[in-house]
């Protein structure tokens, strides 16, 4: 992958963030504390202004930088996973978008500890690497995100603080699932 | 929303330009956002690190001082510092007897401190404990969630272990009385309208004007069911009964009890709920050993209140009356 | 109306009963609603009565204790103490070295503590002197008006008269002293909202989503003109001109600068209204000498501010800096 | 006067006071601190306890305490006030009603330093004093104190806490004076 596409596929994850950045904010109000939407609007614009101000030289140094500075400027639980996404996939560039994201994917899973089904990130990022690994396109993948968001919306949360809520978090799209699979969208409209 | 801010981009930033104006005794750095005590690092002394989201002051740099926190780091409102900060206030608190790390128990919180630990382990010789305040029993305690969330027991553990520190106890045994301060404490809350956060312009929840909600936190997120409006000593009950099941606190030397309010509940209010705790408490056979009334772990312009019982022994107490010279908490010098 | 009470009727009685409770080393007489330091009266001490309406926590009972009140009368919510309450204070710390009545300039208050000297000197022979506070800028101070209210200079001048009353000086040299603090202080108020009266069951006055009141007192009265909801930086301006227009601070050695909030407004904000309030002075030429951020007037569940300069010299930061030991003041002890 | 007739008066002013305790609170909301609702229903709940517990032998004393209890019970500006009224009617009830309301007013004025047209409870009593004075009736008197109280509207306080609102006080009547008009109509209903 070229540093080039890869910057495509950021700025529009950060155009994306914007506009949704209230919706974001909306579910995160529902379930959680109300600032995802900022966390990641704050996040991403750092994101480009980072990658603005000193292009990285390769794909991996770009990721590497992006995680770095998601970790550095996000915060929350949002920011140390994103920032871990990005951190991996530098390692796994090389082999293409499929095994980046799965490395991403992985370190999500060990920093956060989450499994499927527990109402976070982890399902729209699963499924989604899931598809890619079978050998899908990045827009069948952006779809299984999209459904794997949808698919939060009547679990119970058991991560995150959507789960301090008990049963009452059952009934609302994962703000982090609905970000992810913004992510994907993202890549899907920019990436071949 | 009304609020007394600038931009609400700043909120953040404004607040500790005031903090630093306020208290000159403070060294505020500003790019990293960490209040330091003005007097550090100690040598010989444990560092102690605390900090979370902005929007619960004057937890936690309102903490920092002599016989409390060494170091606070000020994250956005209600997001987790980022690791840079706890890294940069740990590095500024190293005194050579190694930094004790207190975070509450949110996942944000706990990766960020996790990760700005295995940095610093990865940078320098720093030795970091960490230790993580989970004392909510609204919060059920179980294999399958994020566990409980860290409240009202962090201020007095903040309180005891940094007389601890002061005194000079190594790291090993000012982590080992953190750990048990975090066992022996006990929250419950309450919240009678949601609170705004600034950066989200509107409340997070609608609450009618005839409920509340019993088994908040303190990031405005709802609580575990919404109930009618009810009376103080009902309420005191809702909150008193959860942490009495849930610990024993009879015998012994008694509880501090903590009544705090959660930053648009006046401190007219707070004392009608201690009344009626301290009633509660009396039926149930619990002695008040000390006592805590008033707002020091907010959450922006929620009205409501949490109750915190923490089981006090000896030490505990004397630790808990030791001199504390900081902008939230006062007293001995 | 969404508050920890139980029945509006008995909030006064119970915040009383939990004070009591919450601070063992308070006496507190509930028949007439007196707060006593426990350790009074101080033989050979000029002693130090106050009260008001209920509603202002920390003020005045808050303000009890070792350096400051020697007792506080607590009357109905924003409603004066009665006669009898004021009677019993003063017998109460009567020391011999007489009384110093402390009454903020309102019509209720000055009849109420009035008709209570008329008492005391018919019954008794303590000697009592009663100044008057007077120092918020938003009413105009004319033969026409019932004069200035008696705002945030209540709680500076309560701090500094009580440690000279503890140094032991004679009735005469507290009561100029108190005249001199008075004359030196000016008070300016804002409100975001209106606050509820228990009783009363719902707000005092609507105020819109995106209006202010600029100007008001404590007693949720609306202010002298409703403006646009501004950034903390234009409202700080519109508190601190008609302060520095109607006293000069410069020159001398500055002042003591108290931003007080008024019950809902968290100390997040009073932070970043501190910070816009220093950087007026600084660009004015008024040097800050000493500082005080916290909710410590409040009027019930108000949102909002108020900023009191109060043009200090060396005698009064010495007495300020003295130690001071009451729930809610609390240093060098 | 026999203590009789005055303590159907004082049971109908309690009665009234109760009754408009809401829109005496309203009043003094939009020009005060919203409390002279609760404040004189509080003191004329005491007042009826006192005399019923223990009831005075004659005029005087049934007035005296009438004051008394009011002085203790109500605080604010309004307990001194109407307090000092009552107790300076028990000295000059041997008269009659006109006399010892001059008598109680010229009290008001010497605690309270109003003036008329200070938008007080000076502007309802003083002409109903002068009614009386004048020798006309109770009924004709409580008329003119309604007047007053309604004269009170365009008014700008110059004393009291809506003395603070400058002209922000006008378009209101005065709480004070509302509550002694319903002193007057008790009068009128209950003395001949
Ligand atoms: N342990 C976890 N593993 C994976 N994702 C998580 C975990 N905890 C939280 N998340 C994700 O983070 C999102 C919340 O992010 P954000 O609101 O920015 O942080 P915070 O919860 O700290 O306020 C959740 O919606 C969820 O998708
Ligand atoms: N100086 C005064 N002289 C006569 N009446 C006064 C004076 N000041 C206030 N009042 C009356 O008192 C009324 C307010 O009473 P109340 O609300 O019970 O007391 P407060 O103003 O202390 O809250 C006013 O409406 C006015 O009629
Ligand atoms: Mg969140
Ligand atoms: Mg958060
Ligand atoms: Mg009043
Ligand atoms: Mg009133």
């Amino acid at each position: 992958m070229n540093p080039e596409e890869l910057t495509a596929w950021l700025r529009r994850f950060a155009e994306l963030v914007h506009e949704h950045r209230d919706e974001l904010t909306a579910l995160d109000s529902a379930i959680g504390d109300a600032d995802h939407g900022a966390n990641l609007d704050r996040g991403m614009t750092a994101v480009l202004a980072a990658l603005q101000e000193a292009p990285p030289a390769d794909a991996a140094a770009l990721l590497k930088k992006t995680g770095a500075t998601l970790v550095s400027k996000v915060g929350g639980a949002s920011g140390p996973l994103y920032g871990t996404l990005f951190l991996r996939m530098a390692g796994a560039v090389d082999g293409g978008f499929a095994p980046a994201l799965r490395a991403g994917f992985d370190g999500v899973l060990a920093r956060g500890k989450a499994e499927p089904g527990d109402k976070t990130m982890v399902d729209a990022l699963g499924p989604a690497c899931d598809v890619l690994d079978a050998g899908g396109s990045v827009a069948e993948a952006a779809q299984a995100a999209a459904d794997g968001r949808d698919a939060t919306v009547p679990l119970v949360a058991r991560k995150g603080r959507a789960s301090y809520l008990g049963e009452r978090s059952a009934g609302h799209a994962d703000p982090g699932a609905t970000s992810t699979a913004l992510l994907l969208r993202a890549a899907a409209e920019t990436l071949r | 929303m009304k609020k007394l801010i600038n931009d609400p981009a700043d909120v953040v930033a404004d607040a500790l330009r005031g903090m630093a104006l306020a208290h000159p005794e403070l060294r505020v750095d500003h790019e990293n956002r960490v209040v330091f005590r003005g007097d550090g690092p100690r040598q010989g002394k444990v560092g102690l690190v605390s900090g979370g989201g902005s929007g619960h002051e004057p937890m936690h740099g309102g903490f920092v001082g002599r016989g409390m926190l060494d170091a606070a780091c000020a994250g956005e409102v209600f997001t987790s510092p980022v690791p840079d900060q706890v890294v940069a206030a740990t590095q500024g608190v190293d005194g050579g007897a190694g930094v004790l790390h207190i975070v509450k128990n949110y996942t944000g919180d706990v990766m960020n401190f996790e990760m700005a630990a295995e940095l610093v382990a990865a940078e320098s010789g720093t030795e970091v404990v960490t230790v993580v305040v989970d004392d909510d029993v609204a919060v059920t305690d179980s294999l399958y969630t994020a566990g409980r969330r860290g409240v009202g027991t962090t201020v007095l553990l903040e309180k005891i272990v940094g007389a601890a520190a002061e005194e000079g106890r190594p790291l090993a045994e000012v982590a080992d009385l953190a750990r048990r301060v975090d066992d022996a404490g006990r929250s419950m809350g309450t919240a009678l309208t949601s609170c705004t956060v600034p950066a989200a312009g509107k409340p997070t929840f609608d609450l009618p004007e005839d409920q509340m909600e019993i088994g908040i936190g303190i990031h405005g997120e709802p609580g575990r069911r919404r109930v009618p409006l009810a009376p103080a000593r009902e309420v005191a009950e809702m909150l008193v009964e959860p942490i009495l099941s849930d610990l024993s606190f009879t015998g012994g030397e008694g509880v501090i009890c903590f009544v705090n309010g959660l930053g648009a509940t006046p401190l007219l209010e707070l004392y009608v709920v201690y009344a009626e705790v301290a009633a509660l408490l009396d039926k149930a056979g619990v002695a008040i050993a000390r006592s805590l009334v008033g707002p020091y772990m907010t959450s922006l312009d929620m009205a409501g209140a949490t109750v915190t019982l923490l089981r006090a022994d000896d030490d505990l107490l004397r630790l808990w009356d030791a001199p504390v010279v900081t902008p939230g908490l006062r007293w001995g010098a």
